[in-house]
């Protein structure tokens, strides 16, 4: 290790911070993450009601698109995508790209065979 | 050559020992005798060691069980081996071959001792995850060889459902749960190199500067990555059926075994460019240094790497042709797996195009990868007949198939391993190895090989299907040859063991750079100290900046003086 | 910060990069992100993988998967969903405030909440599995339902709420960890990467029960 | 010494699959022939210390090459992909007046059994030059029906249907192997097609034991089994009649209709419960695990012999029966046909 001088200097990396705690205090971290969970139990409480429309299918895909909106929300704040470095942005997409590659091209192949009972 | 911020002034990007009297650091092999330093290493080349250990263990683990087949097949009657047994022995060899040496074999070894090499990094980014891979690795290879001692497994290595959940009564439950701990490894080994890329690279090393070999650990790392989680799925998927008896795949519920074989195939083949592409990052090292010359188009030779990653994923139906697969889907994978070969063609014309103008040397190194080009060609080309349907429909499950696996893996993949071995061993120990024993042997094996596995061409077309132990009697003259073959590779891959192992113990001290080659790792010592460099080392130029009027290659690094001597 | 700290918190190979500490700390704190969120790719496919097997047996014999999903209990699923999208709340919440690094507090007791909301979400589970037990609802010989494909669906949720409970289990085993050390130590946690990491995993496995909601608990609701 | 290079062409799809085959190994030899030839040439040229001319090529000559490389395999690729999927396209649909065998496959034997009501162990008797249609199911795990001569292979799924087809061109016997591993015998599951001239299929067909064709066995298990009980015309119980109903729409309750298809009669008889025909109660009783799949085949076809006219009562006992092909084959691609015969004996138990 090189030699340092010997007075620790606080290395945070932005401009040094003051000892106090932000004068807000902890709110903005639940302003930012609130709203967000409001957000996700509404849309639970959606789904299960929209389980019970006499639709067949769409109540399906209603169920399904529900579930992608509160992953997407989840991700974006909660796991910080929104303002992550674009390289872990794409380390993300290509999880679901994979993903759909292996969706598509085998239910290609079931639903062709169940097309052609 | 600007000095680093924070190192001494030292002239040299490289802190020069000699110049500056610093005590010349201890190589890794010594840094630490005691078995606890070499278990609980986390020096990714020290793991490269253990990871080499292993797969030679379990290569001649799967070796063994090919002598014994071919030995069966030698007569169209069961005169060496019962049924079953013969089905233990095939699936031991696919199963051992495929997930305990070939998958580890180039990146777990060569991989993980020179990525951080060649980037200029010390260690690889989560050194931790590095062993635990190795140690996932040996433990799925002891339930592996649990299994075996307990009395085999006899599915075959891809599993197929319903034989492997219902109908065979064999250790299957335990097989699968070896393969499922092996592929945390790769995916742990995956994760590491692709942080260890993009984050350790020294100053000065883009992208664009990288050399080919480490490209092939980041594509194949990719594949290791998003492919080999859906194998584990598959085997849970068994092994549950097996177990607690949940009817998934089980056709009298209801069940779709087609279903198995596209989640089993979706790894399956993405596993095969696993194999082939790290031993293209090696021979683009061996050809290019032994030529002296820059690679042939290397940008074309990058981009044909990822695509080859990325489209490998969309091919997996070429496996399913007969399967009952739909016949539109079928057309579709087609398709697909015509265009996954423009790649492999650009990446051979290229390796042809880098010999043109060169100052070619026929070392050792030099014959396998040459070998390699050889046989991937054509292991390449019959790619093509099975990527066509009714030519496929006819050679699926034959022989021909066979042949063609080989001519990848063990013509490709393993020369280039050999290759690769060869081309690092004064780096990797410090020592060279007997150049006329090793440039017999390559050559040996180029022979044994084809002589081994062509004849399975010719006996694939005819008909003979695979699996088989008994078999029609006018495929008998090519398994003859098949076999005579054989027993000449298996003499061809025992020679490396001898010479290698006396070149530990005997061989003359190897110095910095014994090929005057230009990467990043030659310009260390042989072998590497503890923390790979000397000072930290800054890249000006790109990879392979050798010269035809043989000149020894520009460094744009300062020559380091090897242990003992000043050269 | 002392030298010491930063001996003890800067791992290998971040430690030996010759930058200032800063610029060390901001490196090893992205390698930690960049290589949760490739495991997490990882996982993406592991559970795509299992939904496949969903999907495709479900297009199959959709009327099976109907009759199926009415047998879960409907109450157990949302409550649980409920309870995991809490515990994500307060898990991002944790782990935004350790990166600030100022405030301690809310750090540990968002932790311990995270950990107890996981907790209560195992237990409810396990209530549940009881339930599913007592109806039979378990493939093989007495299976209670008389269509073979439903088996089919019931394989699919044992199997899959067991793979997600041990990934859950794990989740809580490294939050308790870091609440622990937290609590013994005042500010390890400020400005950790591990925090970050940990958050993630927890944040995927939260996803994962979001899609295995509308697959185990909504089919054939509609009557 | 050297057996033949080529296995038999004894089929037109032989021919065509033939064809591809040389035209690829043509193309393969010259590319490595090319690569091969370069790679010595290069090396020996080029080795180190000859003194050839050796300053670099312009960067601009390097790329052309590169360009003009990759175009011509992409291609050559995709021309050789346009071949071989056209001669698959073709392939795809059986003609219409072929020869229905339905063959059953079980852990190392065949079963195979004509429409005509000949069966046979591990042996196909065919005429020459005439299509000839497989439907094939397994009892136990997959395996897979390959006649090299044909260039014919297909694998054998449990409980689900698949076809293919084939005409032979030469008379003569040819191998019948299994080409996906299914258990210890693997190996042995060796059968013979016996390719004969139509006068002989003839001779041999009268020759076989009186066992009666496939539409009279099933006639024979409608009435032994109890399905005459609910379903024949003067029943007195309340069940669709099943005379004139194949391959025409059936009302099912909720308004959806289904074909009457062979997949939708074998649903109906192992999972009655599935698809209720409209304005009847759900009361027929499951036959899973009381009818194996030769027995499920045998009723279809009986069925399928009532013929798709409504509304014509057919006497039992007298169903005028065309004696080689009944019905006219719907065009149908040789997809899969998901559907489930049921193990005639329940399923081994799950092994360790």
């Amino acid at each position: 290790m090189s030699a340092k001088s010997p007075k620790s200097e606080t290395p945070k990396s932005e401009p040094p911070k003051s000892e106090t705690p932000d004068p807000e205090g902890p709110g903005i971290v639940w302003r930012r993450n609130l709203p967000v969970w409001v957000v996700l139990m509404a849309l639970l409480a959606l789904s299960t009601w929209a389980a019970y429309w006499p639709y067949g299918r769409i109540d399906t895909a209603i169920g399904f698109g529900i579930a992608g909106a509160k992953t997407a929300l989840v991700a974006l704040v909660f796991m910080q995508l929104k303002h992550a470095s674009g390289l872990v942005r794409i380390v993300a997409a290509c999880g679901l790209f994979w993903a759909a590659i292996l969706f598509t091209l085998t239910l290609a192949d079931v639903l062709s065979r169940m097309a052609n009972r | 050559m600007s000095t680093t911020a924070g190192t001494t002034a030292s002239p040299t990007g490289l802190a020069d020992p000699d110049e500056l009297d610093l005590r010349l650091p201890v190589s890794y092999l010594a840094d630490g005798h005691s078995v606890r330093s070499w278990l609980l290493t986390t020096d990714h080349k020290r793991i490269a060691i253990l990871y080499a250990i292993t797969i030679t263990v379990f290569f001649f683990i799967g070796g063994a069980a090919a002598t014994l087949v071919r030995l069966e097949l030698a007569t169209p009657e069961a005169d060496v081996l019962r049924a079953d047994t013969y089905n233990k022995l095939f699936t031991l060899h696919g199963v051992v071959m495929v997930w305990f040496f070939l998958i580890p074999s180039i990146p777990n070894t060569l991989g993980n001792f020179l990525v951080p090499l060649m980037i200029g990094a010390r260690d690889v980014a989560y050194p931790k995850l590095n062993l635990i891979s190795w140690y996932l690795n040996l433990g799925g290879g002891l339930l592996a060889v649990a299994a075996l001692l307990a009395g085999g497994v006899d599915t075959g290595w891809t599993f197929y459902v319903p034989y492997s959940t219902v109908f065979s009564n064999t250790w299957v439950s335990l097989t699968v749960l070896g393969v499922f701990t092996t592929g945390f490894s790769s995916i742990a080994t995956g994760v590491n190199f692709i942080g260890t890329v993009h984050l350790l690279r020294a100053p000065g090393m883009t992208w664009f500067r990288l050399p080919l070999f480490v490209w092939a650990m980041y594509t194949t790392s990719l594949m290791f990555v998003l492919a080999t989680p859906v194998l584990a799925v598959t085997l849970l998927l068994v092994f549950a059926e097996r177990t607690f008896g949940l009817p998934i795949f089980d056709p009298a519920r209801g069940g779709d075994p087609i279903l198995f074989q596209h989640l089993f195939w979706f790894y399956s083949h993405p596993a095969v460019y696993i194999m082939v592409l790290p031993a293209m990052g090696v021979v683009s090292e061996l050809i290019t240094c032994f030529s002296r010359r820059k690679v042939f188009g290397y940008t074309f030779m990058v981009y044909a790497l990822v695509a080859i990653a990325v489209i490998g994923f969309f091919t997996w139906g070429h496996h399913m042709f007969t399967s009952g697969m739909s016949p539109y889907a079928a057309l579709v994978f087609s398709f697909l797996s015509f265009i996954v070969a423009v790649p492999s063609a650009i990446k051979v014309f290229n390796w042809t195009g880098t010999l043109y103008r060169g100052q070619v040397g026929f070392e050792s190194p030099m014959l396998y990868a040459l070998g390699f080009v050889g046989l991937f060609t054509l292991g390449g080309l019959t790619g093509l007949f099975l990527a066509s349907i009714p030519v496929d429909v006819h050679v699926q499950d034959t022989y021909f198939v066979v042949a063609h696996f080989h001519y990848i893996m063990v013509g490709a993949s393993v020369s280039a391993y050999f290759g690769g071995l060869h081309f690092w061993w004064p780096k990797i120990t410090g020592r060279t190895y007997p150049e006329t024993w090793a440039r017999f042997a390559a050559i040996l094996m180029f022979f044994g090989f084809n002589l081994t596995f062509f004849p399975q061409f010719i006996a694939g077309y005819l008909g003979m299907p695979r699996r088989y132990h008994v078999y029609p009697p006018e495929f008998q003259i090519w398994n003859v040859l098949s076999s005579a073959g054989a027993a000449v590779l298996a003499a061809a891959y025992l020679m490396p063991l001898g010479y290698l192992t006396w070149s530990l113990l005997f061989g003359e001290r190897a110095g910095n750079n014994p090929w005057d080659a230009s990467g990043l790792e030659w310009r260390t010592s042989s072998p590497p100290p503890r923390r790979n460099f000397f000072g930290s080392p800054r890249v000006q130029g790109g990879p392979y900046n050798y010269h035809p009027e043989g000149v020894a290659p520009v460094h744009d690094q300062p020559r380091l003086p090897s242990r003992g001597s000043l050269t | 910060m002392s030298r010491v700290e930063i001996e003890a918190r800067l791992r290998e190979p971040w430690s030996e990069l010759e930058t200032d500490p800063g610029t060390a700390f901001a490196r090893q704190r992205d390698g930690a992100t960049l290589g949760i969120w490739i495991f997490l790719a990882s996982e993406v496919l592991f559970f795509g993988a299992l939904f496949l097997t969903y999907t495709a047996a479900r297009l199959a014999h959709p009327e099976a998967f109907a009759a199926a999903g009415r047998e879960t209990n409907i109450v157990y699923g949302t409550l649980n969903t409920a309870i995991l999208l809490t515990s994500s709340l307060t898990m991002a919440v944790a782990s935004q405030a350790a990166e600030t690094g100022l405030f301690r507090r809310l750090t540990l007791r968002c932790l311990a909440a995270t950990a107890a909301l996981g907790l209560a979400f195992l237990v409810v589970k396990g209530f549940e599995y009881r339930e599913d037990i007592e109806k039979h609802l378990v493939p093989g010989a007495h299976f209670a339902l008389d269509r073979g494909p439903a088996q089919i669906f019931f394989a699919f949720y044992w199997l899959v709420t067991v793979v997600h409970a041990i990934h859950l289990s794990i989740g809580i085993v490294l939050v308790v960890r870091l609440t622990v050390k937290g609590w013994r130590d005042p500010d390890i946690l400020a400005e950790n990467p591990q925090v970050e990491v940990t958050a993630l995993y927890w944040h995927l496995v939260d996803l994962v029960w979001v899609f295995l909601y509308p697959m185990l608990y909504l089919p054939g609701r509609s009557g | 010494m050297v057996g033949r290079l080529m296995p038999e062409s004894a089929s037109l799809q032989a021919v065509l699959t033939d064809r591809i085959f040389i035209g690829l190994t043509i193309a393969s030899a010259l590319i490595l022939a090319l690569v091969v030839g370069l790679l010595l040439v290069f090396a020996i040229r080029f080795r180190r210390g000859s003194k050839a001319d050796r300053h670099p090529l312009p960067e601009i000559v390097s790329r052309e090459f590169e360009i003009g490389w990759t175009a011509a395999t992409i291609f050559l690729f995709v021309f050789i992909f346009w071949w071989a999927a056209s001669a698959e396209i073709g392939a795809y649909s059986v003609p219409p007046n072929a020869i229905e065998i339905h063959v059953v496959a079980k852990q190392w034997m065949w079963k195979v059994q004509g429409s005509n009501g000949a069966r046979e162990i591990n042996e196909l008797h065919v005429p020459v030059n005439a299509p000839v249609k497989l439907i094939m199911t397994s009892q136990d795990v997959i395996h897979s029906f390959f006649v090299p001569a044909f260039r014919l292979k297909r694998d054998v799924l449990p409980d689900q249907q698949t076809e293919a087809w084939f005409q032979a061109t030469k008379t003569g016997t040819f191998h019948l192997l299994c080409t996906e591993y299914c258990g210890t015998d693997h190996a042995r599951m060796l059968g013979r097609v016996i390719v004969m001239e139509p006068e002989a299929y003839a001779r041999w067909l009268s020759a076989q034991p009186e066992g009666d064709d496939l539409a009279h066995q099933g006639e024979r298990l409608f009435s032994e089994r109890g399905c005459a009980g609910c379903h024949a015309p003067g029943s007195a119980v309340h069940a669709p009649s099943l005379a004139g109903i194949w391959e025409r729409p059936v009302p099912l309750e909720g308004g959806r209709f289904a074909t009457a298809d062979a997949a939708y009669l074998r649903d109906s008889i192992l999972q009655p419960g599935r698809d209720v025909v409209a304005g009847y109660a759900p009361v027929m009783p499951s036959y899973a695990g009381l009818l194996d799949d030769g027995e499920i085949q045998a009723i279809t076809a009986y069925i399928r012999a009532l013929g798709s006219e409504p509304g014509v009562v057919r006497a039992l006992g007298t169903p005028d029966l065309r004696s080689n092909v009944p019905g006219g084959v719907r065009e149908r691609s040789p997809a899969m046909v998901p559907g489930a015969p049921v193990l005639d004996q329940p399923g081994p138990g799950v092994r360790p």
